[in-house]
């Protein structure tokens, strides 16, 4: 549609324009860098949180006191079984000696000097495919013969669900809110850059040029400040959540929650805040640009 | 070729420019536009190439009607006309060579012509030298020569002129109009809104006089004050 | 020193200004109440988690398990004096009974079945004034007599601490980022707004102007910029909270922690945010006209 | 009242708009500045009120050294001249009226008799009627005259216009030269650069003419060419 030889004009006016402007070129890459760099860190911690929010929820388990009398050969077999049903991702055996143990770490060495026979029960841990099934697969495993009770935790299992969800879309709503915020206030520089040049625009139409020849420089234009403005908010998330995830991870590694991993993750919000910079670089000048280009 | 029939234009502030203006000029004249100051010169040579549009009337160019003329289809009468504004209208961010060759980059001309070309009209206008300046580095009447510059570099079939050696001496003025004077002698068709008498009546040419929004007086090879 | 009637001069510009200059105000405004509404909403949530970690903090006690030997009213003695060592908040009496319910809520009642003696110790739970003297107060209550055994899980506790000290100095590092971020992007836009009107402030000089003639409705300009951007976050973070606390307040009424009560919270953080428009407001303008205002 | 010594203004593109240029003007001449479009008539009076800086020279006005003088009493220097400039430089988002006042607004006048000055002086140019309008709503010759009006509505003790008529139509012209006429009759120095050979030789006084950023010639009551 358009000529090469414009093509080439208009990239070159582009990046004139960028340093006759550079003032305000620097102001506008100034504050793309700023806002992006804002949603670049809430959105790493933000999805942090609801990573770590879902690994708590899938710690959740179902606790099955297996009959005394039952044998110790005969509870694994049991384990098997629950294995099978559906919904069950996995089984986990403790013996009535491990629990023992357990109940004398939380209170104290006194209990282990009772000198009569271990009154606990052998248990199973069981945790079902998806949190939400948990209540379903206790159920289940109640019908089954040999546990004397299953516990889950009924109606706090259901609170915590809830405030785990409640976490997870604030923090999308917060995402949603921030990156709305990201394109109001990147559109809205940019915007103002181009104000400053309405005359320019008025000038260059009444010379003859299109509303095309108008718009490209400044699409051009605007979608660089938007790829300059992301450059450093990218490398700053990334060096700082690779620093931070190496040193934070060591110490919650025996936790039942870890970080998101870097390598994937720093790939998919620097593609984002990429494309945000240059989409709303190019969209917001396409914008702006519109009212100065009616003809009187 | 340029014709214009009871046009009226009202500003928004409520001033009345023009008040049924009719005119009719040929392919290859040359046209002085005289008045007193706030006559609707200006406005007149707007309707033109439709900075402003028509309240009322048909205002023909190139049996086009511009009153009716799509925003699309603007900047293509606009490229047929060569304009220079009262107030210049340089780009700022612009030097004078790029402000010149951009009246050729908009209808795609190649790199080497332009070159060639924007050189050519730059000497002829006197400022070879000063081809790196911009806009602000000039002096007043260097700023207008390059507006002279860009309205004559792609060889339009019109030139229109608002008051454009108002910033001149004589000697410069006189080497414009020699300028402006070849390029008619060439079959381009000059309209030129002048205060300068010296120039009008030095120079003879048809002189259409607006005063108040109505042209008052219109006759080949008359003087300033209408004779 | 300047004259009333300059001042009502300069008050009447700057509406003027902001008027006729209406398309950039709007995006001024605008800028600054996106900006503060970050800034708000942020700052409440920083805010918030932060009192949350202390309330956790506060929670940490020491578990003091008393000699078997010792009779119930010894121990309420015991108790006593223990309230009133050093550092001491708060000290409160669980007798064996009581401990014993606790093992059967979270074992089963197998335990209960059990037809002996109860095995377990009368327990004293104590709180240290401040949550970090909690060592400190453990060692002292160890000296006393008819304490078998101090329990306040030393290692994990400081690690606890740690976290609760990483989560208020990050939160404090997000704050300060905001603040600045906010500065820059609301001082940045108000250079934009200043910087197209480079050429009337030049015009403003060359007829006569002193710096601070030209200068004083600017900076009252970008007061009101700033102020209008506040109003705004202000009436949103007050509201949100408000709602949000209400809801969530009773969730979360039996927990050890709370949320920032609203009335006092929202009421400084109102005159924070419109500190910081009014301010950045007034200032920016000062710092953005300054470079306009050198005489040639 | 005004003089020059050996004053040089080397623009930094590198342009040497003034090379030695000496004058001296005592108070109530009435001085034209002629010249060729670039000879550096602009720059000449741009040192006047400092808005460009000599680079090498004396510029004294009343007594005091533009060239040392310190940033904050520029201002002061500039309230006691009355300044046309060439592209008029009008406050864009400011009335006629406010164009105006502006220059009274600065030396804190009572509002009163800002009123009743501005509203004479604006009748005095003719454009009492367009009070309210803004810059771009008026025609050029509109705009120059609004300049005129900003220049002299304090009564200053000199008033240095540059290029006032080069959009005024003659009768408008001859309207504004009587005005400045009239100020000089009452002891205010008028200097006044122009290409109007009609003005410079209808209406007799000094005549400075600069070539090259030198003074070639300079007589009372010379015409535009020099004799
Ligand atoms: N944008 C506008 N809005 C309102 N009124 C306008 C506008 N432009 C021009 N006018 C008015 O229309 C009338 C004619 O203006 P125009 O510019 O055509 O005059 P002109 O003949 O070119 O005068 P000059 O010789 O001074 O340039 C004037 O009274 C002017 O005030
Ligand atoms: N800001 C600037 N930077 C560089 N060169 C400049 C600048 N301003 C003026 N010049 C140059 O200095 C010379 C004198 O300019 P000046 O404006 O004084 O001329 P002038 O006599 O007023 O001309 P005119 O009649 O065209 O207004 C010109 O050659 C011009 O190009
Ligand atoms: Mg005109
Ligand atoms: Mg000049």
């Amino acid at each position: 549609m358009m000529a090469i030889k414009t093509w080439i004009r208009h990239l070159r006016d582009s990046f004139i324009s960028i340093w006759r402007n550079r003032w305000m070129s620097l102001a506008s890459v100034g504050a793309v860098t700023v806002t992006l760099l804002l949603v670049g860190v809430f959105v790493a911690l933000i999805l942090n949180v609801n990573k770590i929010a879902s690994d708590f929820e899938k710690d959740v388990e179902v606790k099955v006191l297996i009959d005394t009398t039952m044998k110790e050969t005969k509870a694994l077999a049991l384990a098997q079984k629950v294995k099978k049903l559906p919904d069950v991702a996995e089984v986990r055996y403790s013996s009535k000696e491990d629990e023992l143990q357990k109940v004398i770490d939380d209170f104290g060495e006194d209990l282990s000097l009772v000198d009569q026979e271990n009154p606990l029960h052998n248990v199973l841990y069981v945790k079902a495919t998806e949190p939400q099934k948990t209540a379903d697969v206790a159920r289940q495993i109640d019908a089954l013969k040999g546990t004397s009770e299953v516990l889950y935790g009924k109606g706090k299992i259901d609170k915590f669900f809830q405030m785990v969800d409640t976490t997870r879309t604030i923090g999308l709503v917060f995402i949603v809110a921030l990156v709305l915020m990201a394109v109001f206030l990147i559109s809205n520089t940019i915007k103002l850059t181009i104000a400053a040049r309405q005359h320019e625009i008025e000038i260059m139409k009444l010379v003859g040029a299109t509303n095309n020849y108008v718009r490209v420089p400044f699409m051009l234009e605007g979608m660089w400040l938007g790829l300059f403005g992301a450059v450093l908010p990218i490398i700053a998330v990334a060096a700082g959540y690779m620093s931070l995830y190496e040193r934070l991870s060591p110490i919650v590694q025996n936790e039942v929650f870890s970080f998101l991993e870097p390598t994937n993750f720093l790939l998919r919000l620097s593609v984002i805040l990429l494309a945000m910079g240059v989409v709303i670089g190019i969209f917001g000048s396409a914008m702006s640009i519109r009212k100065y280009l009616a003809v009187k | 070729m340029i014709e214009m029939k009871q046009v009226f234009k009202k500003y928004p502030g409520g001033s009345k420019a023009l008040q049924g203006l009719n005119v009719s000029i040929a392919q290859g004249e040359f046209v002085y536009v005289v008045g007193p100051s706030g006559a609707g010169k200006s406005t007149f040579i707007k309707m033109l190439y439709a900075e402003e549009r028509a309240s009322a009337g048909k205002v023909l160019v190139n049996q086009v009607d511009v009153t009716k003329l799509s925003a699309r289809k603007v900047p293509f009468l606009r490229r047929q006309l060569g304009v220079v504004f009262q107030d210049y209208k340089l780009l700022p961010k612009k030097s004078v060579y790029e402000n010149v060759a951009y009246a050729l980059e908009v209808i795609e001309k190649d790199q080497k012509f332009i070159k060639q070309r924007v050189t050519e009209v730059l000497k002829l206008v006197g400022l070879a030298t000063k081809a790196k300046r911009f806009p602000h580095e000039l002096s007043g009447g260097e700023q207008q020569r390059v507006a002279i510059a860009r309205a004559i570099v792609n060889q339009p079939k019109i030139v229109i002129a608002d008051e454009p050696t108002g910033n001149l001496d004589p000697t410069t003025t006189w080497e414009v109009m020699k300028v402006l004077e070849a390029i008619n002698a060439q079959g381009t068709t000059v309209i030129m809104a002048t205060h300068n008498r010296e120039v009008v009546d030095g120079m003879r040419h048809r002189v259409v006089r607006i005063e108040k929004g109505r042209i008052v007086s219109d006759r080949a090879g008359g003087d300033y004050d209408g004779y």
